[in-house]
């Protein structure tokens, strides 16, 4: 019991979040003096796509709203977050916090008219701002054209990226357990009911989208920032692909399933390395053949509190059953 | 001619029918009445196949075919596609007449003989206008910008295109003014009478037990009453059942 | 003064006339009930009132405030709450956050206490799940609050729909076929239920078929049948009415030609 | 540069793009989803023109209908594999099931053929007719008679034979199209078969015209493509030739005004402006919001 009053007074959350963040950021300092460099940059993609992937989880998976142009928001990151740097001599962290926010930005302007749209034709909608960003990038001077951002320093760290991803993971967890991800976990449900219970549904779903936008703003930002080197075509229509899939297939909605997700399909094509020339036509079968059997996704449809219960009673239920 | 038994039908968690079972004979108009959502429109959903029961005990069969379930003079067990029974000889007048709006009353006839092997002849046509005439009068009309009762013709034309020997009908009276609901209910006798067997589903009691042989009381998806349809006529407990007396 | 007032309401679809010309009164503490046959445009009503359709032609008052152009969240906000004919719930939801969603449009908490879950915002949750629970009791839901909603039986399903429409207070709860496949049993315990939800205070407007239950409960019934009003009046009245009585069970005058 | 030349140019391009948008807008139509790997489809038919066509056994009309047989297998093939197990669960999953096809196939390409860009064999002389400055190129000819005569015998095919009435009946009223006796199976095969047969052919007739082939020639013509279908109303056949073509036609708009760095945008900010006053597209039916 005082445990329990312990844990809600707000002082000892804020300080076990802290603790939480300083000991991810130490592991994984040790992890990255161990590990061999391969191993860490695909840990570091993992970090990176997960960060996006949890922004797209929010707004496809939390809201329900399909959006088919996150990369758009990546590189918009990416490329802000570079000049930054680059051309105004910006501190590192700052540049991803400039990144998201641009992309962020980007986000609700893009928000405000697009929502007017549902299902299918806003995805088409995303799906064409992305590529007419794509298309703009090419020809920016800025941004150096179809030849690419040069330059960038290569800041990003695992470390770092591991305490932004935990970071993430405590803001939609607490985001999705607040007033605000309620609503929009009711927009997915049923809008119509959603409206008649008093929710205004286009501010939630811009609200989704800008946040949304800012986790891949943050993404792309960390992946200029690991690559060193970022063109156009980094961020085309099939990276957009590559987040959603991660969404969908880890399960809609599921933080734990975009966690999984994001592993599994970050870390398949470097695993399908060995098979080569196959690798991509393997990673095709393997989106169909996951969705075919698991339809909602790999932790779709699981409730993992229900999970870990049945797993610390198990001992004991089977007692009971034996009794019977 | 059909044959329910223990019919039990599920949306999700929740139960909509609870063992319905239920005969019409050759010949017969026979009436299901009930309030709404008692499970009406379900059962003849489920008979048309566009549901499927959830128990394997239910058994629907069709001159004596299995269309859901397994017994005797079937070896296997059966559940029919929806295109298939209508191949049997069963037809189904959905509630809400469902005509396909952007064709034109033509093609939606032609719809209904879709089953048939073959083009429809003149003979087809000729049996649909003498219950219909005024389908005669919009055939390129749009079947969407028909008025209500337009519509309710043209949907139960459409079935008679198939020449089917059951002819389900869910609430061919609903959302029509009383002179067009009589008429309709008129047609309904003369295509009985022309030889097509009748389920008829409907909110109006009065209306169909005067035209039924038979008829069953449904409540919360359950038969509470049969018989004929003159003695429910009499009976108190209908009355009671819509006006709450 | 009445709580609620339509005046001349008129709404068409295409060449249809869906509600017509209606005036109607919901006065403030009374239970009314609007009954009439399949399709006589009743939830439509129901639509008009939430914002959900515009009217063609009308006006809709909420104490005198005009309804028109008023957004379906900023009414439920200003005290107008339902329940569907078609059951509508938050479905992969758990009971007790279908209710709380239900609370939304009286809750403060933004973005920014979603965040940093300052006290504040623990105590606005702590609040609205004490108060959620409550309407859960209330309907007697509380032993199912960690269900998902798509997992209760149809009669808990239309109780949890009431919870959340109660949930937010409103002055008026407009109950859409509330005991649509409910069973007798279920159907007597709604009716002590809304009985209850009437003695806190809130105006209840409801449409039914079932007419045992709408005559046992309700003080007034207006009877619509074709878009329009046929009748209005008590439940005695109403019932010995003989328009609503050929609208529901037939004039009795069509004579089948064949003999049976 | 003469309006009137950039218009037969428009034409001949809007002509491939709505080749491949019927293929989206009829599937959509009918089952309501996302058949995102017409791109792929409308490659390897691109492919199978362009074996053909080396083979020196046949000629070009025989080269087209030869790959358009093998997309139309190759699509009911799909259909069957790739989305019939997944008609009942969330659209989304059909979507990235497709994308999961459309990644095999081009990668399945690149295995077959290599990653580089082929060129087509020269099928016939390409003449140019000129009347006064208005000048048409042989090839250009081809390329939109072809496209006119498939889009009129889709249009003879979806209006008047029993199985096009079935389709459209699908398309209004599945249940009803149901109890009609209509096989829902059967019409949504023959739907991914002429979709995809059509999308082939626009493959040859892109080879023919662009005089090049490569694996990953699908992907952005695909998402035109799709642009276009949603543009014209997505599910209105109309709608995609129209949408097709205003996107072709866009697009070499854009290249006479000196904007040809920007081409690859046109289609999508014609698209995005346009839903914005119609959300549902030019012939799109507006939904209807069920209560």
């Amino acid at each position: 019991m005082a445990m329990k009053k312990l844990l809600n007074n707000w002082f000892a959350q804020a300080l076990l979040f802290l603790l939480a963040l300083g000991l991810t950021a130490y592991v994984s300092q040790v992890i990255n003096d161990v590990l061999p460099p391969y191993v860490l940059i695909i840990g570091l993609f993992i970090g990176i796509n997960l960060i996006m992937a949890l922004g797209l989880n929010l707004i496809t998976g939390v809201t329900g709203q399909l959006s088919l142009g996150h990369a758009a928001f990546m590189s918009i990151g990416a490329y802000s977050s570079a000049i930054a740097t680059v051309n105004y001599h910006l501190p590192f962290l700052l540049g991803v916090l400039i990144g998201g926010l641009v992309a962020g930005l980007f986000g609700l302007i893009i928000g405000f008219p697009t929502l007017r749209l549902t299902g299918d034709y806003l995805a088409i909608a995303t799906l064409g701002f992305a590529e007419i960003v794509r298309v703009q990038f090419t020809n920016m001077k800025i941004t150096n054209g179809a030849i690419g951002f040069l330059g960038i320093q290569g800041s990003t760290t695992f470390p770092i990226v591991m305490t932004i991803v935990v970071l993430t993971i405590f803001a939609m967890v607490w985001l999705e357990n607040s007033r605000n991800g309620r609503a929009m976990l009711a927009i997915r449900e049923d809008e119509v009911a959603s409206s008649a219970v008093g929710i205004n549904t286009t501010l939630y779903k811009i609200q989704a989208f800008a946040i949304g936008a800012f986790c891949a703003g943050v993404g792309g930002a960390l992946f200029a920032h690991t690559t060193t080197f970022i063109q156009p075509t980094d961020f085309g229509f099939l990276k957009s692909v590559d987040i959603l899939s991660i969404v969908v297939l880890g399960g809609l909605g599921s933080i734990p399933g975009t966690i999984i997700g994001a592993i599994v399909l970050t870390a398949a094509p470097e695993a399908l390395r060995s098979l080569s020339n196959y690798r991509m036509m393997v990673y095709g079968l393997l989106l169909i053949v996951i969705m075919i059997f698991r339809p909602y996704g790999l932790l779709g449809g699981v409730n993992l509190r229900q999970v870990v219960r049945r797993a610390l009673m198990w001992p004991k239920k089977k007692q009971s059953g034996g009794r019977a | 001619m059909l044959k329910l038994e223990n019919l039990e039908v599920c949306y999700g968690s929740i139960k909509a029918l609870h063992g319905i079972s239920l005969e019409v004979k050759t010949g017969e108009i026979v009436a299901l009445i009930g309030a709404n959502g008692a499970g009406k429109s379900t059962t003849l959903r489920t008979i048309s196949g566009l549901l499927k029961p959830s128990n394997k005990d239910s058994k629907i069969v069709f001159k004596e075919k299995y269309i859901y379930g397994t017994g005797e003079g079937s070896r296997k067990y059966e559940s029919m596609l929806p295109h298939k029974i209508v191949e049997m000889g069963l037809s189904h007048v959905p509630e809400g007449r469902r005509v396909f709006p952007e064709m034109s009353v033509y093609e939606n006839l032609l719809m209904g003989a879709h089953s048939r092997k073959g083009k429809p002849g003149q003979a087809d046509f000729d049996r649909v206008f003498h219950h219909f005439p005024r389908l005669k009068e919009r055939i390129k009309q749009m079947a969407g910008t028909l008025s209500g009762g337009e519509q309710q013709m043209l949907a139960m034309g459409r079935a008679l295109m198939a020449h089917p020997d059951l002819l389900l009908l869910d609430e061919p009276s609903m959302g029509l003014a009383p002179m067009l609901v009589e008429e309709i209910f008129h047609i309904i006798e003369d295509i009985n009478a022309a030889g097509t067997t009748i389920l008829l589903v409907e909110q109006n009691a009065h209306l169909a037990l005067e035209i039924s042989n038979r008829a069953y009381v449904l409540e919360t998806g359950e038969i509470v009453l049969e018989g004929r349809a003159q003695d429910l006529a009499q009976n108190e407990d209908i009355r009671k059942a819509y006006l709450g007396e | 003064m009445s709580l609620l007032a339509l005046d001349d309401v008129t709404i068409r679809f295409g060449g249809l006339t869906a509600v017509d010309s209606l005036n109607l009164e919901v006065k403030q503490g009374e239970i009314l009930a609007l009954i009439g046959p399949n399709g006589a445009g009743k939830s439509t009503v129901f639509n008009l009132i939430t914002g959900i359709y515009k009217p063609t032609n009308g006006k809709i008052a909420l104490e005198g405030k005009s309804l028109a152009g008023i957004q379906t969240h900023k009414i439920a906000e200003m005290g107008i709450t339902r329940t569907f004919q078609t059951i509508r719930l938050f479905s992969e939801l758990s009971v007790l956050d279908n209710v709380k969603i239900g609370a939304h449009c009286r809750g403060k908490a933004g973005l920014f206490q979603a965040f940093t879950r300052l006290p504040g915002m623990k105590r606005e949750e702590a609040e609205l799940k004490e108060k959620s629970m409550e309407a859960l009791e209330f309907l007697d839901l509380a032993a199912k609050w960690e269900e998902k909603a798509k997992n209760l039986s149809y009669g808990e399903q239309r109780r949890l729909e009431i919870a959340r429409a109660l949930v937010s207070r409103p002055k008026i709860l407009l109950l859409d076929e509330p005991a649509a496949g409910m069973n007798p049993q279920e159907k007597v315990v709604l009716v002590a239920m809304i009985r209850r939800i009437r003695e806190t205070g809130i105006t209840i407007f409801l449409v039914e078929h079932d007419m045992k239950l709408i005559m046992g409960i309700s003080e007034r019934i207006a009877v619509l049948d074709y878009g329009k009003k046929i009748a209005e009046g008590t439940p005695l009245e109403v019932r010995s009415n003989k328009a609503v009585i050929e609208a529901y069970l037939g004039s009795g005058k069509f004579k089948s030609r064949i003999r049976r | 540069m003469n309006i009137m030349q950039q218009l037969v140019n428009g034409l001949a391009l809007g002509s491939i793009y709505a080749l491949i948008a019927l293929g989206y807008t009829m599937v959509y139509g009918i089952i309501g989803m996302i058949n995102f790997a017409y791109g792929e489809i409308y490659m390897f038919g691109a492919y199978a023109g362009l074996t053909l066509a080396l083979s020196n056994y046949v000629n070009v009309y025989v080269a087209l209908f030869g790959a358009m047989i093998i997309t139309m297998v190759l699509g009911v093939v799909i259909e069957r594999i790739a989305y019939k197990p997944l008609r009942r669960s969330s659209r989304l999953s059909a979507l990235i099931s497709a994308i999961g096809v459309s990644i095999f196939l081009s990668s399945l390409m690149v295995r077959m053929k290599g990653p580089n860009t082929r060129g087509f064999p020269k099928l016939f002389e390409n003449r140019i007719f000129a009347i006064g400055d208005f000048q048409i190129t042989f090839y250009q000819i081809v390329i939109i008679g072809v496209a006119a005569l498939l889009m009129l015998g889709l249009h003879l095919f979806v209006t008047y034979s029993k199985t096009g009435r079935a389709m459209r009946a699908c398309a209004q009223d599945q249940d009803a199209a149901k109890l009609m006796g209509v096989n829902i199976d059967r019409v949504v095969s023959i739907t991914f078969a002429i979709g995809s047969g059509l999308a082939g052919a626009a493959g040859v007739l892109s080879g023919i015209y662009f005089n090049a082939v490569q694996p990953y020639m699908g992907l952005l013509a695909g998402l035109k493509a799709f642009a276009a279908a949603v543009l014209g109303g997505i599910g209105s056949i109309p709608g995609a030739m129209i949408g097709g073509l205003v996107i072709g036609l866009t697009e070499i708009m854009g290249i006479t005004f000196n904007l040809s760095e920007y081409k690859d945008a046109f289609a999508f900010a014609i698209l995005i402006l346009v839903l914005m006053f119609k959300p549902s597209g030019i012939l799109g039916r507006k939904a209807n919001k069920k209560v």
